[in-house]
């Protein structure tokens, strides 16, 4: 297993770890329950905004806790959804006289958790609103399965989310804001390999070398097909053409375009991609007004990307310009 | 393994327990091939606080025995399992307050109210490739048993029989509930993780009863 | 070869075709020269700082082009330093009353080219100065060499520098200071696994599923020495003891400390070692004022990581602390 | 291959083009032992805007040629090998506009200001495994050869033999310049990129002459 590791059974704990000796002044670290929280939440005059799911998609959610974007998250471990009581006890800690939201991937174990940590938070008194991410494309919205996942697009709804909260808005405005974020989002991913949980110690799935598959999560879940491998244009243009068919994006719309790298992908490659999609996206009249390159939402260390289009307007663009201070930053 | 309802239920959750942390990498592996792989990873670490911290749980009566061992499942296991498995515990706990007993009829009873939590927790039906499509034809085949006037030993290995061969055919369906539903048909092919463990479980049951009994 | 790239002769231009596109107000681009350069550059009341190097490295040094920071960035191909004109024309596009700073990792290639473009330019009226990069301290400072190469640590030099600049400072004060930085910078990079130049194909060399290499560059060249793979504690220790000794570091010295990854390696694991990092400072009573976590000076997908430590004083401080705009960021 | 000195000089470095573009891989995947990979794209690139370019340049004179030669592989070579090259490129230009004849020992000059050229733009010596070690040698050779009296396909032929010899030997030296430098005694055991690239170079010169004499 080629990855920085010890014990792979505290990878999680010493991973949160760094981030908090990295942040001593903004961040507080609850080993406990795998929570870190701003230093100042929970603060009577705003929501707090918290975030579970599993881990391994870092900079998700951990590293995005701060001023104008989450208040607290508590992941499970690699690629499982956190336990009940993690909910329970970082809605209680963040509890505020405006309530608390959660903000949930659109996946069983991430439900059921915070489903059971809301009802239980709720009878000790806490206000509990929720708002699901469902942005993944490669999922049919069938009546059979839980319907689509929560990918990349969780980052435009906590950002534009975050960005009111922190200006004060209430929770049923929260709530209403980040249903519309989610439901003008769309992402598709792909991958070039698969990843490898350090408790697991090999890939998840074998990909030959001339294969991709396409339509991946963000788990290491095969995707929906497996295909031969094709060069970054025609890779990009699936997964583009999936993208704007799905809301639609047309003609004329203004959108923020995302190109997240999956972690094993250089920030070389991310780029390349992201010139082909904004120049097809100006061939089909849809305006990029702000686009975002790098690793947001991960699968620990797979080669891969996804593509991610929000529709804009104005209320939209006004959180996503808000300033806001995390975690991972360059400086 | 008859009288005493309490070293009945601490046998049986301790087998349970003892396996899942013995099958770690088997049900991990069998995740990896349509999930996410963490499925063994995840039982593995709650059922070992339950067996680290076996001496404390308060065995006033079975009831709050097993309710003590769901808290633990509920908030050490995370993932799907945790909550499925949590509330699994929790139902039977709830039935065992009933019927104190535990005869034969009180733990099909049980079974079924487990079976009934997971599909009320997961929305998920006999047939969508989950851990039901082990443990329900399993508790039918503990019934069958019963009427049939079987033994105990018998009894629960008819069921590890039905729980293996059902988590065997769980392969021929495709996934409708957890992170394999989005392979769509891929999953067909490949056995059930939460299936197969479920089998494992009745098996290390049958094969541990005479010893224990 | 699992890698986003189309032509992998176009690699190079089509990655900064997408960083002009993501950038259109504040960057531009020059593609016969492989220059991007801000918008706003050249200012008379400024020195233009410009630094050259191979493609492969990103961001470094194409994507830290901004306020603050470089004025302009002319890579050549991957790991190729580039050809003698494009240093030639970037110099006189950029020139300014106040000067031109070149800022050259101590590499043959990247010094020979600067020295040609440097005198050309000259021959044209353009005030050059130089400042040489070279903080890595696993090869050792022979008379033998061409001497240590510039690593990770670049981007201190570069942060420093950029903002007396921007400050006004005069060429003569920046060369001072960058070489100040330099001075008190140093870098150990390792491997966990090769990497994989698009135009090659395959990796640059085989490593067994057991092995690291220690001692490496950004250029997939081999490190030092091949080991047996380590846990993520006992690699850290040891880029870190080659490190403090070095300069030597000394209990009571602050330091900015960075992790950087070489391009493959996942921010979770870049903050596990970060935490380990940190601590095993504080345990020398050395003592991480500023910290950078992430992916600064990469090698392609390499899989691996570098260690930079700077001492600090007020002066580098004001420099590190400075804003800054660059074309890589997270909003 | 007599008279014609712009003939002459045409063929020769027409021949260094093909023979860098057709081993760009050869070329890359010896530097990718203990260096980055790239001599061998750098020089095809290079090379190849020659060949593109070839009926443009300034035929005025032979040294008029190279010196556009030289131009192209500056501007256009990245990594060390443009500067290196280009140098070299340049140096022989300027020998050859002091003796435009181009005989054998005009040849000699021309390579021997190329590899001096080289030396000091790079600060190279013999045996520090650089191209210089099959360049120098080759060189003595054709000088060699001149004294002995032997005709051309003679003389070109004997140069590659020690190019090629020479750059095997490189093997067993520890680089001193270049990428390969830093891996220290780790780059014994293989031989220098540049060297053999020299080595080759001559060979196909030498294969090519008879033909086009
Ligand atoms: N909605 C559901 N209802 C019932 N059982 C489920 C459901 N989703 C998953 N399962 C069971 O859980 C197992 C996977 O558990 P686990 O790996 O912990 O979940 P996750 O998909 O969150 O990683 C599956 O093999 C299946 O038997
Ligand atoms: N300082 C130097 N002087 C002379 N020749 C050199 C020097 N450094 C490298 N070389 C030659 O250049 C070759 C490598 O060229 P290239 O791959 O273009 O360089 P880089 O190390 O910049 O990638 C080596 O095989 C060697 O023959
Ligand atoms: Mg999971
Ligand atoms: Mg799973
Ligand atoms: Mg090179
Ligand atoms: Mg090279």
């Amino acid at each position: 297993m080629k990855k920085f590791v010890n014990d792979p059974r505290q990878f999680v704990a010493e991973m949160l770890k760094g981030v908090a000796l990295a942040n001593p002044d903004t961040l507080r670290y609850v080993p406990a329950y795998n929570l870190i929280m701003r230093a100042d939440a929970p603060r009577d005059d705003k929501v707090s905004v918290i975030q579970g799911s599993g881990s391994g998609h870092e900079p998700a959610h951990v590293m995005i806790v701060g001023k104008g974007m989450l208040d607290a998250a508590c992941p499970g471990d690699v690629f499982a959804a956190p336990p009940m009581d993690y909910v329970l006890e970082t809605s209680k800690l963040l509890a505020t006289p405006k309530g608390v939201l959660h903000l949930i991937n659109n996946y069983t174990g991430d439900r059921m958790a915070f489903d059971m940590g809301k009802e239980m938070a709720e009878a000790e008194g806490v206000r509990i609103e929720t708002v699901l991410v469902d942005d993944d494309v490669a999922v049919a919205d069938s009546t059979f399965t839980i319907g689509r996942r929560g990918v990349a697009g969780n980052f435009f709804v906590i950002k534009v989310v975050g960005a009111a909260a922190e200006a004060g808005a209430d929770i049923d405005d929260l709530v209403r804001l980040g249903n519309k974020v989610n439901s003008v989002t769309r992402t598709m991913g792909m991958a070039l390999t698969s990843c490898t949980p350090p408790a697991k110690g090999s890939p998840l799935f074998e990909l030959g070398d001339d294969e991709m598959e396409i339509g991946v999560g963000i788990h290491g879940e095969p995707g929906r097909r497996r295909e031969k491998l094709a060069d970054a244009n025609t890779i990009i243009d699936e997964l583009l053409e999936a993208v704007v068919t799905d809301l639609p994006y047309e003609r004329g719309d203004d959108v923020a375009l995302m190109i997240n790298g999956l972690g094993g992908t250089p920030i070389s490659e991310l780029y390349l991609l992201y010139g082909r999609a904004h120049e097809q996206l100006a061939a089909r009249g849809i305006n990029v007004r702000r686009n975002y390159v790098g690793d947001y939402c991960t699968s620990l260390d797979m080669a891969g990307a996804s593509l991610t289009l929000v529709k804009l307007d104005d209320e939209i663009v006004k959180g996503l310009a808000a300033p806001a201070e995390i975690a991972i930053r360059t400086f | 393994m008859t009288g005493n309802p309490m070293a009945q239920a601490e046998f049986v959750v301790r087998t349970i327990a003892q396996t899942a942390v013995a099958n770690e990498k088997y049900f991990g592996d069998l995740d990896a091939v349509v999930g996410d792989g963490d499925f063994g990873y995840s039982l593995a670490r709650g059922f070992e606080v339950v067996l680290a911290d076996w001496d404390t749980f308060d065995r006033t009566d079975v009831a709050t025995f097993l309710r003590k061992i769901a808290v633990v499942i509920t908030s050490k296991v995370g993932g799907t399992s945790g909550p499925l498995w949590g509330t699994a515990f929790l139902r039977a706990a709830t039935t065992a307050a009933a019927s104190p007993d535990l005869t034969g009829g009180t733990v099909v009873t049980m079974l079924r109210a487990a079976a009934e939590g997971i599909q009320a927790r997961g929305s998920a039906s006999l047939g969508d490739k989950t851990l039901l499509d082990a443990l329900i034809p399993a508790t039918d085949e503990i019934a069958r048993q019963l009427e049939l006037g079987s033994d105990a030993p018998t009894t629960i290995r008819a069921a590890a029989t039905v729980a293996r061969t059902s988590a065997d055919a769980t392969a021929g369906l495709e996934a409708r509930r957890g992170r394999a539903s989005y392979t769509g048909e891929r999953s067909i092919g490949s056995v059930d993780p939460g299936a197969v463990a479920v089998a494992v479980i009745f098996e290390a049951l049958a094969d541990a009863w005479p010893t224990a009994s």
